[in-house]
C-alpha cells in the first residue's frame, strides 16, 4: 500500500470527522500522554472529566431538539436555565431534601419551562432566519430580568436570602443540605483515584434515551424533517410552526433539568449573572461533537461533552505541571468560540 | 407613483424603541431627584466619550452587514495601543495620538480577518461578528495576560503583574485623563463641555457625510442593498464588505481611546467586552435598525440611553430602596432594547417581503 | 456600419444558426421556452456561463470582422447592450444612480492619492446630466431623482434600458463605440398595456437613431407591430426568418410549436375514462411569485390524465401549488364533491390528493436524509403508515420503511447504492423517481405532477412518463400533469388545458393539432 | 499607467513616513519622566539645611534635610530652580539649571547637595538614573485578574 492510497482513504475520513475535532481530539490525547510527565494523576484527571461530563451533558443535550427542528443553535439556553433555577430555589424554599428535593426541583421547574419555552417558541417562529442572534439576546435579557426578580421575589428560606436584609436571594446558594450530589453519589464507583459518578451518567443516559426514542416517533420524525427542509415538511402536511415550538419547549425543559443536574454536582445554585455565559460552552460542546447548525445527534452530545470537558479539566492541570501557568480560561474561550465560528462559516451550512 | 402615506400605527412601531425610552426618562428623571446641571454635565461627558464609538458602527450598517458586534476588536486594538503608551509613559495628548497610531495596524489586521470571516457567513453576519468578538477576546487575553511581559516587552512594574508577566487588572491612565476633554476649557450652565472631543466627533461626522458621497461609499450602499445586483454591475462585493469592517474597526479603536481618556482607567480584561453591546444598544435606542442608521440616531440614542443609565440606580434606590435593582434594571433594559430592536427588524423584514409580493401582483393584474 | 452577421454551429442546443442584422433593424425573436433563444443571446453577450461550459462553435461577426468576446465587458465595448428579464436595480437608489451604477463619474479627491481611486467623490451634476441624456434618448418621461423602489415596473424597465444607452458616455471603457445593438429579453412580460406601448415607441425611436434591437417576446402582436423582421426558433434551429410583411400571428404560432411528433401516443385503445367529475376548480387565484394564477376554472374526470400546458410564467405551475396549499390561494376547489380546505397542505393531503413538485430539491426532497425517509415520510405523516404502536406512542417502523423503499427502487429502477443513501447524492432523474415514489406511497386518489421531466435525461424522461401512465392504468388514479413541453403532454394525456396569463385559455383533446395549441399558448384566440 | 502607480506608491510611502515621524515626535514630547529632588547626605557632602525648589515654574516646594520630592514632567529638557538663603548675607539666592533627561530614562534623581557643592560639575555627577524597586510576587491573590466580562456592568 503506497502513500497515495493511504492519503486517498484518510482524506475523506478526516473530512467527515472535521479538522477542528481532529485537532482537539489529538490535543486531548496528547494531554493524557504527557500528564504523567507533568506529575498529574491520570485517574484523577479522568474522574474530573467524568464528573464534569455528568454535570454538563444534560445542558448540552438541550441543544438537540432545537437543532433538529431547524431553529439553529440554542443560544437562548439561559431561558431554560432560569426555569431550572426557579424550580431549584422553590424546592429549597419548600425544604425538600435528598432525591425528593432533586425531583421536586424538576417538577416545579417544568411549568415554567413549558410556559417560557412556548412564549420563546412563538417569538422564534416570527423571526425565522434570524433565530440565533435573537435567541442570544432573549437569553441575556431574561437573565437580566431575573436579576431583578431574584431581589424582589418573596423567598424567605434562611438558607437562601441575604442574612442582613432578610430579603433578596444570595448570589450563590449551597444545596449541600438539600440535594447536593444525589446523582453523583448514587452507585458511585471508586477504584483508587478513579471515581465514576454513576448516578449522573445514568440519569443522562435515561434522558438521552427518551430523546432518542422521541426522535423515532411520528412527531420526532416530523421534527427532523422540519429541520432538514421546512418546505418539504409543510408540503407533506406537517405543521411547521407547531413542530418548531414543540422543539423549543423541549429544549427549554432540558435546559431546566440540565441546570438542576449541574447544581447537584456543583453543590451550589448560582443566581443573578450566573446563567449568563452558560450557553456558549454547551453550544460549542455539541458542535465539537460533530453537530452542525442544523444537524445534531445524541452521539454528538456524548462525544462533544467528553472532548470539551476533557480539554477543560486536563489542560490546566497539565499546563500547571509543566510551565506553572494556568491558561485554561483562555483555552476555553478560544476553543469554544472557535468551534462556533467554524460551524457558522462552514460552506455547506449556509445553503439551508 | 405616490409615496406611501404615513400610518400612525406604523410610525409608532417604527419608533417604538425611542418612544419607550423617552417615556422611561420622563418618568425617571423626577424620581431620581438629580439636578439639571448634574444631568447636563453627565450627558455632555457621556456624549463626548461615546459618540465616536457609536459613530463607528454606521459604516457596516451602510454596507448591509448589520450591527458590527465585532467592534470589540477595534476596542481591543485601542487598548493595546494604550497599554504600550502607558508602559513607555507617554502622557497627555501625545500619548493618545501615539496610542491611536499603534492601534491602526492592529485594527486593520483584525478588521480584515473579521471581514473575511463574515464574507463566509453571509446572511448571519451579526451572530458571527458577535462570536468573533468573543473568540478574539480569548486571543486578546492570551496576548495580554500571558505574552505581555514575557514575549512582548513590557517593563513598567505598574502594569505587569507581580509574577512577571501579564498585565494587571487595571491600567491607570490618570496622566491622560480628560486631556482631550479639557484641552479647550468651556463651560455652559455650570457644566463643563468637552469641546475638543466634540470637535473631533464633528470631524468624524463630516467624514461620514463625505464618505457617503465617495465612490466607495456609493458602492457600499449598493452592496448593502443588493449584493447580487452590485456584483453584476462589476462592484467587488467581498472587498467592499471587508473594507467597511476594516474602517469600522479602525474608528472603533480611536473611539475606545477617546472613551478611556475620559474614564481614566483601563480595565484590561473587561473594558472592551461590553463596549460593543452598549454602543449598539445606544444606536438602537436612537431609532436605528439593523439596516438603517444615521448620525441623528447616534446622538439621540446616546442622550436617551445614557440618561436612563445615569438615573437608573438612584431611581431604583428611591423607589424600592435598592440601588442594585437599578443597576440590574439598566442591564436588563440594554439587552431588552437590542432584543426588541432585532425582533422588530426581523418582523418588519418579513412583512416587507409580503408587501413586495402583493405589490408585484397588483402590477401584473 | 455595414451590418452585423453571426453564425453559430456545432452546438447541441443551437444548431447551425445563421442570421444577419442591419443597423437600425428591429429583429423579433420568438420561440418556446428552451428553444435556444437565451443561449443564443448569452453567446452574443459573451457571458461567462458560455465560456465555462466549453465555449461555442462558429463565429460572430461585427461590421464584417470576426470578434471574440471573453467577457460581457468585451461585448459592451463593441456596443452591445443587454436588458435581462430580471431587473438588476438597487431599490433604494434613484433612477439616475441606477443608470450609472458602478460607472459613476468621479471628481478628484485628495484622499484618493492615498487610499486609491474609490475615495474619489461622485460627480452628482455629471451623473444627473448623463442620466437625463440617456432618458431623453429613450424618449420617455422619467425623473432621474426618484427612488427605484417607488416606481412601477415599466419605469424600472426603462431605467434598465437607459443604463445600456448611457454606457456610450463612459470614458472608462476604452475603445467604446457607443451602443449599437440592444438585446431586450422579454421586456414587456411584466408591463401593463400602457407601459408596453410606451416601450415599443421608445424602441422605434432608438431604431430610427440607428441602433439595432433584438427583441424577445411571447406577445406576438407586439412583435408584428414593432419588428422589421421576425425570426422563429425551435429546438436550437432557426425555423423561419421572415420579413414582417410575410408574417401573421397564426403562422408564427404554427412555426413555434409545430414540430414533427417524435413521441408516439402510447395510450391503449380500450382506455376507459368515467364521465364522473372528481376534481372541480372554479375561480382559483394563487399568489405564487412568477406564476400568478388569476382566475382558473376547470374540472378533471375520474381516471383520466389531465394536462396543464402553457408557456413559462403564465401560471400553470401556480395551480397545483395553490390547490395543495403551498402558496396563498383562494377560490373554490372541490374534490369528490367535498370542498378542499385551501392554504393548508394537510387539508389537500387528507382528502386524498398528492403532489410531485416541480421544485425537486426545494420542496420535493429531504436532500440530507436517506431515500427511505424521503419515500416514507409523507405517507407516515398523512396516512399513519409505516408506524408501529408501542403503548400510546407511535414509533416509525424501520423494517416496513425499508421494504417499501426497496419495492419502489425496483419498480422505478432507481439507481442507488442503498436505500440508506442520501437523496442529495442521486442524479436528477433518480431524484425525480424518488419524488414519484413518495407520492405513490401515499396511495393518492388524485396525483398532481408538476414538470416531472424538467432537467432530467432522455432515458429517465421516458421511464418517468411510463411509470405515470402505468400507475394511472393499474390503479385508476387520476393524474393532473403540468408540463412546459407540449409534446410530452400530448403523448400521455387525455385532455390538455392551456394556461395563459393566469387563466385557462382553452381545453383541447390531446389529439388536436399543434397549431390549435400554439394559438392558445400565445393567448391570441380572439384574433384568430 | 505604470508611472501613475508609482506616484501613488510614493505618496503612500510619504504618508507612512509622516505618520512614523509623528509617532516619534509624540514619543519625544509626550514622554513622562519623574525627577526626584533629593536632599540627603551624598557621600561626604552633607544635606542642606533648607532650600526651595521648583521644576519648570511649578510652585516652590520647601525642602528640609532627609527629604525627597518627586516631580512629573513631560519632555526631555527642563529647568530646575533652586532658592536658598545665603548664610553669609542672609539674602535669598536663586539658581536655575537646565537639565536634559535621557529619553528612555523613566526616573532620575537630582542630588541637590552634590549640585550645590560645585555647580560647574557635569550633569552626570548630580543627576543620576534611578530605578524603582520592583516587588515580585507569585502569590495567587496578587496575580489574580478578573476575566469575567459580566463584572464591568456598573463601571460603564
Amino acid at each position: 500500500m503506497d502513500v497515495a492510497t493511504i492519503k486517498e482513504k484518510a482524506l475523506p475520513m478526516i473530512k467527515s470527522f472535521g479538522l477542528p475535532r481532529l485537532i482537539i481530539t489529538g490535543f486531548l490525547l496528547l494531554m493524557f500522554v504527557i500528564a504523567p510527565f507533568a506529575n498529574v494523576n491520570v485517574a484523577a484527571g479522568l474522574t474530573n472529566m467524568l464528573t464534569r461530563f455528568g454535570m454538563n451533558s444534560v445542558l448540552v443535550l438541550a441543544m438537540v431538539p432545537m437543532v433538529h427542528s431547524g431553529c439553529g443553535l440554542n443560544f437562548g439556553l439561559p431561558l431554560g436555565i432560569i426555569s431550572g433555577l426557579l424550580g431549584a430555589t422553590m424546592s429549597v424554599e419548600f425544604a425538600f431534601t435528598g432525591i425528593a428535593g432533586f425531583l421536586m426541583a424538576i417538577v416545579l421547574a417544568t411549568p415554567f419551562a413549558v410556559i417560557l419555552g412556548a412564549g420563546y417558541g412563538v417569538l422564534l417562529n416570527r423571526v425565522k432566519g434570524g433565530e440565533m442572534m435573537i435567541a442570544t439576546y432573549v437569553g441575556f435579557s431574561s437573565v437580566a430580568f431575573m436579576c431583578i426578580m431574584w431581589l424582589l421575589l418573596p423567598y424567605d428560606s434562611p438558607a437562601m436570602v441575604w442574612g442582613y436584609a432578610g430579603t433578596g436571594l444570595r448570589t450563590t446558594i449551597s444545596v449541600a443540605d438539600y440535594y447536593g450530589g444525589v446523582l453523583d453519589n448514587f452507585l458511585r464507583i471508586q477504584i483508587g483515584h478513579l471515581a465514576i459518578p454513576t448516578g449522573a451518567i445514568l440519569f443522562f443516559a435515561f434522558l438521552a434515551l427518551l430523546i432518542w426514542l422521541f426522535l423515532r416517533t411520528k412527531t420526532g420524525t416530523a421534527m427532523t424533517a422540519v429541520g432538514s427542509n421546512p418546505v418539504f415538511a409543510r408540503a407533506s402536511g406537517v405543521n411547521v410552526d407547531r413542530m418548531r415550538m414543540l422543539s423549543v419547549v423541549l429544549s427549554t425543559w432540558l435546559g431546566a433539568v440540565g441546570i438542576i443536574v449541574y447544581e447537584q454536582s456543583f453543590g451550589f445554585i448560582q443566581l443573578y449573572m450566573g446563567p449568563f455565559n452558560m450557553a456558549m460552552p454547551a453550544v460549542s460542546a455539541v458542535l465539537l461533537g460533530g453537530a452542525s447548525v442544523n444537524k445534531a445527534s445524541i452521539a454528538n452530545v456524548v462525544i462533544g461533552t467528553l472532548l470539551f470537558q476533557g480539554i477543560l479539566t486536563m489542560t490546566p492541570s497539565v499546563m500547571n505541571g509543566l510551565i506553572q501557568t494556568d491558561v485554561s480560561e483562555v483555552i476555553r474561550i478560544i476553543v469554544s468560540n472557535g468551534m462556533i465560528l467554524y460551524a457558522l462559516t462552514r460552506k455547506q451550512e449556509v445553503t439551508r | 407613483m405616490k409615496r406611501p402615506q404615513v400610518n400612525p400605527k406604523e410610525l409608532l412601531i417604527n419608533n417604538l424603541v425611542p418612544i419607550l425610552f423617552i417615556v422611561i426618562c420622563i418618568i425617571g428623571i423626577p424620581l431620581s431627584g438629580y439636578s439639571g446641571t448634574y444631568l447636563l454635565n453627565e450627558i455632555l461627558s457621556r456624549l463626548g466619550r461615546n459618540s465616536f464609538l457609536v459613530l463607528s458602527l454606521l459604516i457596516p450598517v451602510m454596507a448591509g452587514m448589520g450591527l458590527n458586534f465585532g467592534m470589540t476588536l477595534g476596542a481591543m486594538a485601542g487598548q493595546i495601543g494604550l497599554i504600550f503608551v502607558s508602559d513607555w509613559s507617554i502622557v497627555g495628548i501625545p500619548g493618545m495620538v501615539l496610542a491611536a497610531i499603534i492601534s491602526v495596524p492592529i485594527s486593520v489586521i483584525l478588521g480584515y480577518m473579521c471581514g473575511t470571516i463574515l464574507n463566509r457567513a453571509k446572511g448571519r453576519e451579526m451572530v458571527t461578528s458577535y462570536i468573533i468578538g468573543f473568540f478574539m477576546n480569548g486571543v486578546y487575553q492570551l496576548f495580554v495576560l500571558y505574552f505581555m511581559g514575557s514575549i512582548i516587552p513590557i517593563k513598567s512594574s505598574a502594569l505587569v503583574l507581580p509574577r512577571g508577566y501579564g498585565i494587571r487588572n487595571t491600567v491607570n491612565l490618570e496622566s491622560m485623563r480628560k486631556s482631550l476633554d479639557n484641552l479647550i476649557p468651556f463651560n455652559i450652565f455650570g457644566a463643563s463641555v468637552p469641546l475638543a472631543t466634540f470637535i473631533l466627533v464633528a470631524l468624524f461626522c463630516l467624514f461620514i457625510v463625505w464618505f457617503r458621497r465617495t465612490k466607495l461609499g456609493q458602492d457600499m450602499r449598493a452592496v448593502g442593498q443588493d449584493m447580487e445586483v452590485a456584483r453584476q454591475a462589476g462592484i467587488k462585493v467581498e472587498r467592499t464588505r471587508v473594507l467597511s469592517i476594516i474602517l469600522s474597526t479602525v474608528f472603533a479603536g480611536f473611539g475606545m481611546i477617546i472613551y478611556l481618556q475620559n474614564i481614566g482607567t483601563l480595565n484590561t480584561y473587561n473594558s472592551h467586552s461590553q463596549i460593543g453591546m452598549f454602543s449598539i444598544a445606544a444606536l438602537l435606542v436612537g431609532g436605528a435598525s439593523v439596516d438603517k442608521a444615521n448620525i441623528r440616531n447616534v446622538f439621540i440614542g446616546i442622550i436617551l440611553f445614557h440618561l436612563m443609565f445615569t438615573i437608573a440606580p438612584t431611581v431604583g434606590r428611591n423607589l424600592i430602596g435598592e440601588a442594585q435593582l437599578g443597576e440590574y434594571f439598566r442591564v436588563f433594559v440594554s439587552y431588552g432594547v437590542i432584543t426588541l430592536a432585532l425582533v422588530l427588524y426581523e418582523m418588519r423584514k418579513r412583512r416587507a417581503e409580503r408587501i413586495a409580493l402583493e405589490r408585484g401582483e397588483e402590477v401584473v393584474a | 456600419m455595414k451590418g452585423i452577421s453571426k453564425e453559430f454551429s456545432g452546438n447541441k442546443v443551437l444548431n447551425d444558426i445563421n442570421f444577419k442584422l442591419y443597423p437600425g433593424e428591429i429583429l423579433g425573436l420568438v420561440g418556446e421556452n428552451g428553444a435556444g433563444k437565451s443561449t443564443l443571446m448569452k453567446i452574443l453577450f459573451g457571458m461567462d456561463e458560455i465560456r465555462d461550459t466549453g465555449g461555442y462553435g462558429g463565429d460572430v461577426l461585427i461590421d464584417g470582422q470576426k470578434v471574440k468576446f471573453n467577457s460581457s465587458e468585451d461585448a459592451i465595448r463593441q456596443g452591445i447592450g443587454m436588458v435581462h428579464q430580471e431587473f438588476s436595480l438597487i431599490p433604494d437608489f434613484t433612477v439616475g444612480e441606477n443608470i450609472l451604477l458602478n460607472r459613476e463619474p468621479e471628481k478628484y479627491s485628495v484622499m484618493s492619492e492615498l487610499f486609491g481611486k474609490r475615495l474619489n467623490t461622485l460627480d452628482r451634476k455629471e451623473m444627473q446630466r448623463r442620466a437625463l441624456k440617456a432618458i431623453e434618448r429613450l424618449g420617455v418621461e422619467l425623473d432621474a431623482n426618484r427612488k427605484i423602489s417607488g416606481l412601477p415596473v415599466g419605469y424600472k424597465q426603462f431605467t434598465e434600458i437607459a443604463r445600456e444607452l448611457s454606457k456610450e458616455d463612459d470614458e472608462k471603457v476604452e475603445g467604446a463605440k457607443g451602443i449599437r445593438l440592444l438585446v431586450l429579453d422579454e421586456p414587456t412580460a411584466v408591463l401593463s398595456e400602457h407601459e408596453a406601448v410606451a416601450l415599443l415607441k421608445a424602441m422605434r425611436m432608438l431604431s430610427d437613431a440607428g441602433i439595432s434591437i433584438i427583441f424577445i417576446s411571447h406577445r406576438l402582436q407586439e412583435i408584428i407591430d414593432v419588428c422589421d423582421s421576425i425570426m422563429v426558433m425551435r429546438d436550437g434551429l432557426i425555423i423561419r426568418h421572415v420579413d414582417k410583411a410575410e408574417a401573421d400571428v397564426q403562422k408564427i404560432a404554427q412555426w413555434m410549436v409545430g414540430r414533427t411528433v417524435k413521441q408516439e401516443r402510447v395510450v391503449k385503445a380500450d382506455r376507459h375514462v368515467d364521465d364522473e367529475i372528481v376534481l372541480s376548480v372554479s375561480g382559483l387565484k394563487v399568489e405564487m411569485p412568477g406564476e400568478m394564477v388569476k382566475d382558473v376554472s376547470f374540472s378533471v374526470r375520474k381516471g383520466e390524465i389531465f394536462g396543464l400546458g402553457g408557456l413559462a410564467g403564465q401560471g400553470k405551475i401556480g395551480i397545483p401549488n395553490g390547490i395543495m396549499g403551498l402558496y396563498l390561494a383562494n377560490g373554490k376547489v372541490e374534490f369528490e364533491g367535498r370542498p378542499v380546505r385551501l392554504n393548508d397542505p394537510s387539508g389537500a393531503l387528507d382528502s386524498g390528493m398528492a403532489f410531485v413538485s416541480e421544485d425537486r430539491r426545494g420542496v420535493g426532497l429531504l436532500l440530507d436524509e436517506s431515500l427511505e425517509w424521503n419515500v416514507a415520510f409523507g405517507a407516515m405523516q398523512v396516512k399513519n403508515r409505516f408506524l408501529k404502536k408501542v403503548g400510546p406512542v407511535r414509533f416509525r417502523d424501520a423494517e416496513a420503511i425499508r421494504k417499501v423503499t426497496e419495492e419502489y427502487v425496483d419498480l422505478l429502477q432507481i439507481r442507488c447504492t442503498s436505500t440508506k443513501q442520501r437523496a442529495r447524492q442521486l442524479s436528477g432523474g433518480n431524484q425525480q423517481k424518488i419524488c414519484l415514489a413518495k407520492a405513490f406511497a401515499l396511495a393518492p386518489k388524485l396525483l398532481f405532477v408538476s414538470e416531472p421531466t424538467r432537467g432530467i435525461d432522455v432515458g429517465a424522461k421516458a421511464l418517468v412518463l411510463e411509470a405515470l401512465r402505468k400507475y394511472n392504468e393499474e390503479n385508476g388514479t387520476t393524474i393532473v400533469m403540468i408540463s412546459s413541453e407540449l409534446e410530452e403532454l400530448r403523448s400521455i394525456c387525455d385532455r390538455i388545458a392551456i394556461v395563459h396569463d393566469g387563466a385557462i385559455a382553452g381545453t383541447l383533446d390531446a389529439t388536436s393539432s399543434s397549431e390549435d395549441f400554439g394559438v392558445l399558448m400565445l393567448g391570441e384566440m380572439k384574433e384568430a | 499607467m505604470k508611472l501613475k502607480l508609482s506616484r501613488r506608491f510614493f505618496i503612500r510611502l510619504a504618508a507612512i513616513v509622516v505618520i512614523l515621524v509623528l509617532a516619534v515626535v509624540m514619543f519625544f514630547i509626550g514622554k513622562q519622566h519623574t525627577i526626584l529632588i533629593d536632599n540627603n547626605r551624598a557621600g561626604d557632602i552633607k544635606a542642606l539645611d533648607y532650600f526651595e525648589v521648583s521644576v519648570d515654574g511649578s510652585p516652590l516646594l520647601d525642602m528640609a534635610p532627609m527629604l525627597r520630592e518627586q516631580f512629573l514632567v513631560t519632555g526631555q529638557k527642563h529647568t530646575i530652580t533652586i532658592q536658598w538663603e545665603d548664610e553669609a548675607s542672609g539674602q535669598m539666592l536663586a539658581v536655575s539649571v537646565n537639565v536634559k533627561i535621557p529619553l528612555t530614562q523613566d526616573m532620575v534623581l537630582m542630588s541637590v547637595p552634590t549640585f550645590m557643592a560645585d555647580m560647574n560639575q557635569p550633569q552626570s555627577v548630580w543627576l543620576t538614573p534611578f530605578e524603582a524597586q520592583v516587588v515580585t510576587s507569585t502569590a495567587a491573590e496578587d496575580n489574580a485578574v478578573v476575566l469575567d466580562d459580566t463584572a464591568s456592568f456598573s463601571s460603564f
